[in-house]
C-alpha cells in the first residue's frame, strides 16, 4: 500500500523519469511546478494522517517539519524556475536539451532530499544525500560556462571528500551500535538506535562525530569546509542557488541534528554542543567578514547564507528549549528568506544581464516593485523587524546571554558586521541614480512576495500549531 | 578457537598491510609507479574483503571484493595509464612537501588513529577495532596525499585509497548492510571523476589537468 | 481599557502605511496622509492626557495574542507610559500639522509618505510595550522606518551613507538592550515586564545591565560618544521627520532608559549615578561645542539635541544618585527636572527644526553662510524661530529656562549626599551644565542671526518667501507651548507627581495652588520662580517704557545707511558669516576639543588673488573611535578574502587540518 | 501689603534714578585719578536727556526686531535690577526671581543685544556679538559657580535669604566666600565691560566689544542701551554689597528711621565700590581680546574651586 511516505518519494520519482523523456520546455516546466505541487500536498497531509515509521522510512515531528518546509519551498522554487528558465531558454543560455535535462535533475534532487528526510536508516540517508550532492553539481556546472565548471568541479570534489568522511562516521556507528543491537540492519536503524544509544561505546561514538560532523558539515556549508558554496552559488542558475540555500544545507543539517541526539543521549559521549558551538561561531564570523569585497551578488548572499547556518548551528549546540526552538525557526525562516532573495536575484540578474554588484544601482527607482522587494529580503535576512529572523536571533541571543554572555557577544558582533556588509551593498544596489539596462523583468513575482510575507507574518504571529510542533522538536531535541 | 585465532591473524595482516601500501603510495614519485602501487592498493583491498566474506561467511562481500578487484585494481589504473599518456605527464609528480615529511606526516596520522581507536572499550571485538584502527590510518593517509600532491591523478589515486580504507572499515563491520551499495555508489563517485578529466581533457578547457589550472579562475578574480 | 483605545490608535496609524504605499502617486495623498495622522497623534495625545491627569495612578494593561506565542504581546498604560505618549504624539501632531504645508514639496512623497505613519506608531508601541519582545520589536521597527525616511532623498550618495551608519548604530544600540533584557529575562526567558519588575534584580546583574542600558538606550539618544550617527542621519531626513528623530525619539530612548533603569532595576549603587552623571556632563557640553562649529543649519540643531540629552541625563543621573541615598524628595526633584526637559526640547526643538524646514522650502539652502535677512522676507517664521531660539538657549521666562533651573536646585541639594565622589562631582557637572547653557546662547545668537538677520548674502536668500499657512500654524502652536510651559511650570510639574511617585516614591510639593503659581521646588525660603511675575513685569516695564518716551521724548525716526564707524560696505559677504562669528570661541575651546587650527594665505603684494582663511578641525572621537573600527573591519575583511582565491588543494587541507584538530582533541580529551 | 508695594516700586524707582548717578561718580573719580576736572557729577542724566529728545537715525538693513531689543534690554535689566535688595531686604517679589533668575534675567539681555549687532549686517556689530558672546560663554558659568558657592553656605538661592544669612554669625570666615567674591569681582568687571576686558569709553575699533554691538544704534534706542547698562553696573554692585558686606540692610517691616539709615549705608557702599572700581580701572591696562578667556577661566576656577572647598573648609 502508498501512504503519503512513500507518495513524497515516488511522485518525485516518477515526475523525473517523465521529465527526462518529455521534450519543450514550456509543458515540462508546467508539470515540473504540478509534480512539486503534488508532492506539497502529500507532505502537507502527513500532518492529518501520521503513517506508521517502518525500518527503512520514518516520520515524526522532526522531519515533518523538514519535509514540509522542503516540499514547500521546492514548490516556490518550481513556479519561479518556470518562468526563470522560459527566460534563459529565449535569452539562449540553454539549450531545450539541458532544459530537460534541468527539470528531470530537479526531480530528482527533490526525491533525494526527502528520502534523506525520511530515511529511517542512516546509510540510506547518507546514499540520498550523496544523491542530492550529485544531482546538483550536475545543475551547477549546467551553463557549461569556465566558471560554471570550475565551480561544479571545486564542488564535486569537496563533496565527494565530506560524503566519504560522512560514511566512515556511519559505518563508526553501526560498529558502536552492533555489540549493544546486533548485527544487521537493525544497527542501523534510527528508531533502534534512539531507544539503545545510552549503551553504546562512547569512544566510537566520539570518532563517528567528529566524522559526521566534518562531512555532512562540508553540506551545511560550516567554515571552513565553505569553499564549494559560494561559487556553487554563483554559477548555478538561480533557482538552484535558491534549492541549495533554502534546503540542502538544511537536510545535511537533519542529518547532523539526528547523530547529535543521538550523542546526547549517551553519558560517556563527548558533548556535541561546543564543537557545533564552535564551528556556528567561526561561520557566523567569518561569513560575515567576508560579505564585505564580494563583487558578485549572488556570492555575497551565499557567505550570507553561511553565516545563518552559523547561527543555527550554534543555536541547537547551545541546546536547551528556547535555543533549540530558536534554531528551528530560524532555520525555517532563513530557507523562505534566503530562497525569496534569490528569486529577487535571479530577477536582477535578467534585468540588468548582470550579477557584478557593480554594474547593479538604484533599482527601486528602475524596477520598484523588485528594488523594493529586495529591501524588504536583505531587510529581513539581516535580522531586522518586525520579520521572523529578528524572533529567533532575539531568542538565541537573550537565552545565550545569560548562559554565555561572551559567547552571545562574538555572536552579536558577527551580526553586526553583516548587518554592516549587507546593507553597505544595499545602499548602491537599491538605492541612488539608476545604473545599467532597466529592462522590464517578465518574471511571476508571486514566489518570492509569498515568503516574504510568511516571514513577516511570523515575525508577528506565529499560529500555535505551529509553536507547539516546533516545541515538541526543540524537546526531542534536549 | 583456532579458527577465530588465525582468522583474525590475516586479517590484522591484511590491513597492516593496507597501511603499508598506504605508505608505500606516499613515497613514490613517479606517476605510474604510483598507478601499479595503488594497483597493489586495490589488489590487497579484495584480499582482506574476500577474506571477510569468508571468515563472516556473508557471500555479498564476495561482490565487493570482485569490485575492488574489477574496478580499481585494473579499470581505473588503466584509465588513468592512457590519461597519463594523453597528457604525457608521466614525468614526475610535483609534491607540495617533500617525501619525507610526508611520510613523517603520515607517521603521526597512524599514531594519531592509534590513540584515538585504542580509546574503544574492548568489548567490541578487537577484530572491529583493530580493522577500524587501520581503516582510519588508511583513510587519514589517502588524504593526505590528496592534500600533499599537486597533480589531479595522483589526488584521484589519493581519494580512491581513502576510499579504500572506508571500504575495508565496512567490510571489517560484521553485518554491516548496504556495504555493497555502498562500495558500488562510491565507485560510479569514482568514474564521475575520472571522467570529469576526460571531459575538461577533451573540452580543451584546461591545458593540464593540474588542479591549479583547473581553478586558474577563482570566484571574483578579474 | 486606555490600552486598548491606544492601541487601536496605533493600528490606525499602522493600517495607514500600506493604504499609504498604495496610492502614494496620486496628488491628494499627501493631505491625506498627514491629515489621518494629524487627526489619530491627537487623538492618541488626548487619550494620553486623559490617562496622565484623569486616573494617573491607574495603570490599564493589554495583551494581544502576537508577538512571542507563549508570552503575547504586553502593552500598559502607567504614569510614566502616559507622560511620554502625551510627548510623543504632541510631537506627532505638530509634526503633521506642519508636514500639511510642508509635505506637498516633497519630491519624492513615494518614499516618504508609507514611512511616517508607521514610524509614529512604531514610537508609540515602544512607550507602551511591555515586555522585552515587543519592546525591542517597536524599538528597531522605529529605527527602521526611521532609516527609510532618513535615505528618501537616495540620490543624495551623503544621505546613504548617514543612513548606513545610522542603522548600523541602531542594531548596535537594539543589540546591546537586547542582551541587557537577555540578563534581565535569566535563560528560561521570562520576558514580561511585570515578572522583571518583581526579580527586583541588584548588584552586579544589575550593574551590567545599567551600563548595557546606557550604552543602548545612550546610542539612540545620541549619547557622546555614541552619538556620531544623530548630526548625520537627522538633517537628512526631511524636515518634519527630523523634527520627530530629534524632539521625539531621542526622547523615546531616554523613555527606555528611564523605564529600564527607574522602574525595572532595583535598588540602584551610587556609583552608577557618577557613571550616569559624567556621561550627561561631557554629552552636553561636547554637544554644544560640536554644534558652534557646524554652518548647516539642520546639522546644529541635530547637535544641539546632543546636547540637551546630555542635560537630561544629568538630571537622570542626579535622581539616581538620590535615590540611592534614599532622598526621594530631592530624586523627585531631579527626575522632575530631567522629565520636565524632555517635554520642553521636545517642543521647542521641533519648532526649530519646522523652522529650518521652513527656510529650506523657501531657499533650498541649509547652509547658513548662504542665508542672511530672512528676517524680512520671512517676518512669521523668524519671530517663531527666534522664540524657539530664545527658548533652547533658556532665557527666562521661557520652558528651557525653568527645567535648567529646576535642574540647578537639584544640583544645589547635592552637598547633603554622604558618598564623597557625588559631593565633589556633582558641583563639576553643574559647572559643565552652566558652560553648555552659555555657550547654547551664543551658538543660537549665531544661528538666528547669521540666517535671519544681517543682509541676505545669496538671491535665493534675498527672494524666499514666507512659508504657507499649515506650516505656520504648527510653528505658532508650539512657539505657544514653549511660552505657556515657561509662565505656568507648576500645572506641568504637577502633571509629573504621578510619574515621579511611581518611579522614585514620592513627588515634589504640590505647585498650583500657591500664591501668584509660583513654583517652589524644596522650601520657600530657599528658591523659589516665578515665570508669570518675571513674564509680566518684563513685558510691564517694557510698554512702560516704551509708552513713556513715545510720549514724553521724541519719536521721529529716519532711515539712513549703516554707520558702521564710517566704512559701510554694500557687499553683503563683508558681513559676519558663521565661522567667523564662532572664531573666538573656536580660538578659546576648539584648540585643544578639535585640534583646530587657522591656515591664512595672504597672496604676496601685488597680485590680485584673493587671500584665504582655511580652518581645518579634527573630530577626534570619530578619529579615535569609529574610524579605528572600520579600519579593522576593513583589514580583516582583506585579509580573510584570501580565503575566496584558494585552490582546490588547499580548500581540502582545511577541511583535512579540520579532521586531524578534531581527532586530537578527542585524544587529548578526557 | 500695600507698603510692600509701595516699597518694591519704590526699589524700582530707586535703582533706575540711582544707576546713572553711580556711572558719573566713577567717571568723575576716575578722571580726578587723571588730574582732570572731568565731567560733572550728573552728565549722565544729560546725555540720557539729549538722547532721548534726539530723532533715531535708522539704518537701512535695519528689521523690526533692532526697534524692539532695546526695550527689550531695558526692561530685563531693570526688572533684574530692581528684584536686587539695595537697602532693604525682604522685597514684595523678591521671592518671583532667586538670584539664578536674576542672571539668566542679564543672560537674555545680552542674548538680544548680541542679536542687535548682527541685525543691521556690517563687519563691526559682528565683531561685538562674537566676542560677546565668547566673554559670555565663560562670565556666566562662573557666575553661576559663585552662586553655587553661596547658596551652598546660605543654603538658600534667593537674595533676601542669603543676605540674611551672611549678616548672621553663622557664616564665620571661609576661605571660599573670599574665593567667591575674587571670581565675582572679575565676573563683574567683564559684565559690565570695564577695563581690563573692555573699554566704555574707547571707540577705538579694534579693541571694543560692548561698543561695537550697539553701534547703529542713536537716539532714544541708544539712551535705553546706555541706560541698562548703567542700571547692570548698579546691579552687581548693590549684589556684591549684599553678599559680602550686608550689614545694615534693612530688615522687612522696619520703621523710616531704620530705613534712612539703611539707605545711608548702602549709599556709602555704593560710593566705595564706585571708587574701588574707578581706582582699579585706572591702574590697569586694557587687556588683548585672547587674554581675556584667561582672566574668565581663572574666574570659573576660582569659583569651582571655592565650591569644592566648601567641603573640605568649614562644616555645612
Amino acid at each position: 500500500m502508498i501512504d503519503a511516505l512513500a507518495g513524497v518519494l515516488l511522485i518525485p520519482a516518477a515526475a523525473a523519469a517523465l521529465l527526462a523523456l518529455l521534450p519543450g520546455y514550456r509543458m515540462t516546466a508546467r508539470l515540473n511546478v504540478v509534480a512539486t505541487l503534488l508532492t506539497l500536498l502529500t507532505a502537507a497531509s502527513l500532518f492529518v494522517v501520521a503513517p506508521t515509521s517502518g525500518s527503512y522510512l520514518l516520520v515524526d515531528d522532526l522531519n515533518k517539519v523538514f519535509i514540509v518546509l522542503t516540499t514547500f519551498v521546492g514548490f516556490t522554487t518550481s513556479v519561479f524556475s518556470a518562468s526563470y528558465i522560459g527566460h534563459e531558454m529565449e535569452s539562449g543560455r540553454l539549450t531545450p536539451t539541458f532544459a530537460r535535462f534541468y527539470h528531470a535533475m530537479y526531480q530528482t534532487l527533490m526525491f533525494a532530499m526527502n528520502l534523506a528526510l525520511v530515511a529511517n536508516n542512516i546509510g540510506l540517508m547518507w546514499v540520498a544525500i550523496e544523491l542530492a550532492t550529485l544531482t546538483t553539481v550536475l545543475m551547477v556546472g549546467i551553463y557549461r560556462t569556465h566558471e560554471a565548471l570550475e565551480a561544479a568541479w571545486k564542488y564535486f570534489i569537496l563533496g565527494s571528500v565530506g560524503i566519504a568522511l560522512a560514511l566512515f562516521g556511519t559505518i563508526l556507528v553501526y560498529m558502536a551500535a552492533r555489540p549493544v543491537i546486533g548485527e544487521g540492519v537493525a544497527a542501523m536503524v534510527w528508531t533502534v538506535l534512539i531507544t539503545k544509544a545510552a549503551r553504546f561505546d562512547p569512544a566510537l561514538l566520539n570518532v563517528a562525530f567528529v566524522f559526521l560532523l566534518l562531512g555532512y558539515g562540508t553540506k551545511v556549508g560550516l567554515a571552513p569546509l565553505h569553499a564549494w558554496l559560494p561559487d556553487a552559488h554563483a554559477e548555478g542558475p538561480t533557482p538552484i542557488s535558491a534549492v541549495l540555500s533554502g534546503l540542502l544545507l538544511n537536510v545535511a543539517l537533519y542529518a547532523l541534528l539526528r547523530f547529535k541526539m543521538l550523542l546526547a543521549l549517551n553519558p560517556g559521549a563527548i558533548a556535541p554542543g561546543p564543537l557545533m558551538v564552535t564551528m556556528g561561531l567561526i561561520s557566523c564570523v567569518f561569513a560575515a567578514f567576508m560579505l564585505y569585497r564580494r563583487r558578485d551578488i549572488k556570492r555575497m548572499f551565499a557567505y550570507s547564507s553561511i553565516e545563518h547556518m552559523g547561527i543555527i548551528v550554534f543555536a541547537f549546540g547551545m541546546g536547551g528549549a528556547l535555543a533549540n526552538f530558536a534554531g528551528l525557526l530560524h532555520m525555517t525562516m532563513h530557507s523562505l528568506t534566503k530562497s525569496a532573495i534569490f528569486f529577487a536575484v535571479g530577477h536582477i540578474a535578467q534585468v540588468k544581464g548582470t550579477q557584478k554588484i557593480a554594474d547593479i544601482g538604484g533599482l527601486t527607482v528602475s524596477n520598484p516593485v523588485l528594488g523594493w522587494g529586495l529591501v524588504l529580503g536583505v531587510v529581513a535576512i539581516a535580522g531586522l523587524p518586525p520579520l521572523g529572523i529578528f524572533t529567533s536571533e532575539f531568542l538565541v541571543i537573550s537565552s545565550t546571554f545569560a548562559r554565555e554572555p561572551w559567547l552571545a557577544v562574538i555572536l552579536v558582533f558577527g551580526i553586526l558586521v553583516a548587518l554592516g556588509g549587507l546593507f553597505l551593498r544595499l545602499g548602491t544596489i537599491a538605492f541612488g541614480a539608476p545604473r545599467g539596462p532597466t529592462a522590464k523583468a517578465d518574471a511571476s513575482y508571486v514566489p518570492m512576495f509569498a515568503h516574504l510575507a510568511i516571514v513577516f507574518t511570523a515575525g508577528i504571529y506565529m499560529p500555535p500549531a505551529l509553536v507547539a510542533g516546533f516545541q515538541n522538536v526543540a524537546k526531542l531535541l534536549g | 578457537m583456532l579458527r577465530g585465532n588465525l582468522s583474525f591473524d590475516v586479517a590484522h595482516l591484511l590491513a597492516g598491510s593496507l597501511v603499508l601500501v598506504s605508505f608505500m603510495q606516499l613515497y613514490q614519485d613517479r606517476l605510474y609507479a604510483l598507478l601499479n602501487i595503488f594497483a597493489l592498493h586495490a589488489l590487497v583491498l579484495a584480499a582482506s574483503v574476500a577474506w571477510q566474506a569468508f571468515i563472516q561467511d556473508a557471500p555479498h562481500l564476495y561482490l565487493t571484493a570482485t569490485i575492488a578487484l574489477v574496478f580499481k585494481a585494473i579499470v581505473i589504473p588503466a584509465a588513468l595509464h592512457r590519461i597519463i599518456v594523453r597528457l604525457g605527464i608521466h614525468r614526475e609528480i610535483e609534491t607540495v612537501v617533500g617525501v619525507g615529511p610526508a611520510m613523517l606526516l603520515g607517521m603521526g596520522l597512524v599514531a594519531l588513529s592509534m590513540v584515538v581507536m585504542l580509546r574503544v572499550t574492548a568489548d567490541a571485538d578487537p577484530l572491529a577495532r583493530e580493522d577500524l584502527a587501520f581503516a582510519l590510518s588508511v583513510v587519514l593517509l589517502g588524504l593526505l596525499m590528496m592534500v600533499t600532491r599537486r597533480n589531479a591523478v595522483s589526488q584521484v589515486i589519493g581519494f580512491m585509497s581513502l576510499e579504500n580504507g572506508l571500504v575495508l572499515a565496512a567490510t571489517g563491520a560484521k553485518g554491516m548492510p548496504l556495504v555493497v551499495e555502498i562500495s558500488v555508489a562510491f565507485s560510479v563517485l569514482i568514474a564521475f571523476i575520472v571522467i570529469g578529466i576526460f571531459l575538461f581533457r577533451i573540452r580543451e578547457r584546461f591545458d593540464t589537468v593540474d588542479v591549479q589550472a583547473l581553478d586558474r579562475f577563482r570566484g571574483e578574480r578579474q | 481599557m486606555m490600552t486598548v483605545y491606544a492601541l487601536a490608535g496605533v493600528a490606525v496609524l499602522l493600517a495607514l502605511a500600506p493604504i499609504a504605499l498604495a496610492f502614494a502617486a496620486s496628488a491628494r495623498a499627501t493631505d491625506a496622509v498627514y491629515g489621518v495622522a494629524l487627526v489619530t497623534t491627537s487623538a492618541l495625545c488626548v487619550i494620553a492626557m486623559a490617562s496622565l491627569f484623569e486616573r494617573p495612578a491607574v495603570v490599564s494593561t493589554a495583551v494581544l495574542p502576537i508577538g512571542l506565542p507563549w508570552l503575547g504581546a504586553h502593552f500598559r498604560i502607567d504614569a510614566l507610559a502616559a507622560f511620554f505618549l502625551v510627548v510623543v504624539n504632541l510631537g506627532g501632531v505638530a509634526a503633521s500639522l506642519f508636514a500639511l504645508g510642508y509635505g506637498r514639496h516633497e519630491e519624492l512623497p513615494q518614499r516618504v509618505l508609507p514611512f511616517y505613519p508607521a514610524y509614529l506608531a512604531a514610537m508609540n508601541l515602544v512607550v507602551m510595550a511591555d515586555d522585552a519582545f515587543s519592546f525591542l520589536v517597536a524599538w528597531e521597527f522605529m529605527s527602521l522606518t526611521s532609516w527609510a525616511l532618513v535615505i528618501a532623498h537616495h540620490r543624495d550618495a551623503g544621505n546613504i551613507r548617514a543612513g548606513y551608519i545610522y542603522l548600523l548604530m541602531a542594531g548596535f544600540g537594539t543589540f546591546a538592550m537586547l542582551l541587557a533584557f537577555g540578563l534581565l529575562a535569566g535563560d528560561n526567558g521570562n520576558y514580561a515586564f511585570d515578572t522583571i519588575r518583581a526579580a527586583r534584580p541588584a548588584g552586579g546583574l544589575a550593574a551590567l545591565v545599567l551600563i548595557l542600558t546606557l550604552i543602548g538606550a545612550g546610542s539612540k539618544a545620541g549619547v557622546v560618544p555614541l552619538h556620531a550617527w544623530l548630526p548625520l542621519a537627522h538633517p537628512a531626513a526631511p524636515s518634519h521627520v527630523s523634527a520627530l528623530m530629534s524632539g521625539v525619539m531621542t526622547k523615546v530612548a531616554v523613555y527606555g532608559f528611564v523605564r529600564v533603569v527607574f522602574d525595572l532595576l532595583g535598588a540602584p549603587d551610587w556609583w552608577w549615578s557618577m557613571v550616569v552623571l559624567a556621561v550627561g556632563g561631557v554629552t552636553a557640553v561636547m554637544g554644544v561645542l560640536y554644534a558652534l562649529m557646524q554652518h548647516d543649519l539642520k546639522r546644529l540643531l541635530a547637535y544641539h539635541t546632543v546636547e540637551n540629552i546630555g542635560i537630561i541625563y544629568i538630571g537622570l543621573g542626579l535622581a539616581l544618585a538620590f535615590k540611592a541615598h534614599g532622598m526621594a524628595v530631592a530624586a523627585a526633584l531631579a527626575l522632575s527636572a530631567a522629565l520636565f526637559h524632555v517635554f520642553n526640547h521636545s517642543v521647542f526643538k521641533s519648532l526649530l527644526f519646522f523652522g529650518a524646514g521652513a527656510v529650506l522650502n523657501a531657499t533650498g539652502e541649509r547652509d547658513m553662510e548662504h542665508l542672511g535677512g530672512l528676517i524680512h522676507r520671512m517676518p512669521q517664521t523668524a519671530f517663531v524661530f527666534l522664540v524657539g531660539c530664545a527658548a533652547i538657549s533658556a532665557l527666562p521666562p521661557l520652558n528651557g529656562f525653568v527645567s535648567e533651573w529646576l535642574t540647578f536646585q537639584a544640583i544645589l541639594l547635592s552637598p547633603q549626599l554622604p558618598s564623597w565622589g557625588l559631593k565633589f562631582l556633582v558641583p563639576a557637572v553643574g559647572a559643565l551644565l552652566a558652560l553648555s547653557a552659555a555657550l547654547a546662547a551664543a551658538c543660537f545668537v549665531k544661528a538666528f542671526g547669521v540666517s535671519f538677520l544681517g543682509r541676505a548674502r545669496t538671491p535665493q536668500a534675498a527672494n524666499a518667501q514666507e512659508t504657507d499657512s499649515n506650516s505656520l500654524a504648527a510653528m505658532y502652536f508650539l512657539a505657544a507651548l514653549c511660552l505657556v510651559a515657561g509662565v505656568l511650570p507648576g500645572i506641568f510639574i504637577d502633571a509629573l507627581a504621578p510619574v515621579t511617585h511611581a518611579l522614585v516614591g514620592t513627588s515634589m510639593p504640590h505647585q498650583s495652588g500657591l500664591d501668584w503659581l509660583t513654583v517652589v521646588p524644596i522650601a520657600q525660603s530657599r528658591s523659589s520662580y516665578n515665570g508669570l511675575l518675571v513674564f509680566l513685569f518684563v513685558t510691564l516695564s517694557g510698554s512702560i517704557a516704551a509708552f513713556a518716551i513715545h510720549r514724553l521724548a521724541s519719536d521721529r525716526l529716519r532711515r539712513g545707511p549703516a554707520w558702521d564707524c564710517g566704512y559701510p560696505d554694500p557687499s553683503p559677504a563683508t558681513q559676519y558669516t558663521a565661522s567667523s562669528f564662532a572664531q573666538p570661541i573656536r580660538r578659546v575651546y576648539g584648540t585643544t576639543v578639535f585640534r583646530a587650527r587657522e591656515i591664512g594665505e595672504m597672496p604676496p603684494p601685488g597680485s590680485t588673488a584673493p587671500a584665504r582663511l582655511t580652518v581645518i578641525l579634527h573630530d577626534l572621537i570619530w578619529d579615535a573611535g569609529y574610524a579605528p573600527i572600520a579600519a579593522f573591519i576593513g583589514y580583516a575583511a582583506d585579509r580573510l578574502n584570501v580565503l575566496q582565491f584558494l585552490t582546490i588543494r588547499r580548500y581540502l587541507t582545511l577541511v583535512f587540518a579540520a579532521l586531524v584538530l578534531l581527532l586530537l582533541v578527542l585524544a587529548i580529551w578526557q | 501689603m500695600i507698603r510692600d508695594l509701595a516699597l518694591q516700586g519704590a526699589q524700582m524707582l530707586f535703582v533706575l534714578g540711582l544707576a546713572p548717578l553711580l556711572t558719573g561718580f566713577v567717571r568723575k573719580v576716575k578722571a580726578r585719578l587723571l588730574r582732570r576736572r572731568g565731567p560733572p557729577l550728573l552728565q549722565p542724566y544729560r546725555d540720557l536727556a539729549r538722547l532721548l529728545r534726539k530723532e533715531v537715525v535708522l539704518a537701512d538693513g535695519a528689521s523690526w526686531l533692532f526697534r524692539v531689543i532695546p526695550y527689550i534690554v531695558f526692561a530685563g535689566t531693570w526688572v533684574a535690577a530692581s528684584l536686587v535688595p539695595t537697602f532693604g531686604s525682604g522685597l514684595l517679589f523678591s521671592w518671583s526671581a532667586d538670584l539664578i533668575a536674576i542672571i539668566a534675567l542679564l543672560g537674555s539681555a545680552r542674548f538680544f543685544l548680541a542679536l542687535a549687532g548682527l541685525d543691521v549686517g556690517t563687519a563691526f556689530g559682528g565683531i561685538g556679538s562674537s566676542r560677546e558672546v565668547m566673554i559670555a560663554s565663560l562670565a556666566e558659568p562662573a557666575m553661576l559657580m559663585i552662586v553655587f558657592t553661596l547658596a551652598l553656605i546660605a543654603g538658600s538661592t534667593q537674595l533676601s535669604t542669603m543676605a540674611a544669612y551672611m549678616v548672621s554669625a553663622a557664616v564665620g570666615l571661609r576661605v571660599s566666600l573670599g574665593l567667591a567674591l575674587l571670581a565675582l569681582i572679575m565676573v563683574a568687571i567683564a559684565e559690565n565691560a570695564r577695563i581690563p576686558v573692555d573699554n566704555p569709553a574707547t571707540h577705538l575699533e579694534l579693541t571694543m566689544v560692548h561698543e561695537a554691538m550697539v553701534l547703529e544704534y542713536s537716539g532714544r534706542h541708544l539712551a535705553l542701551i546706555d541706560l541698562s547698562s548703567e542700571l547692570k553696573l548698579l546691579l552687581y554692585v548693590s549684589v556684591i554689597a549684599c553678599l559680602f558686606v550686608p550689614w545694615g540692610i534693612v530688615p522687612p517691616g522696619a520703621d523710616a528711621q531704620a530705613i534712612a539709615v539703611g539707605l545711608a549705608c548702602y549709599l556709602g557702599k555704593l560710593a566705595a565700590g564706585g571708587v574701588l572700581l574707578a581706582v582699579f580701572e585706572t591702574s590697569i591696562a586694557k587687556m588683548r581680546v585672547f587674554r581675556v578667556p584667561a582672566f574668565l577661566g581663572a574666574a570659573l576656577m576660582l569659583g569651582l574651586l571655592a565650591t569644592l572647598l566648601l567641603f573640605v573648609s568649614g562644616s555645612l
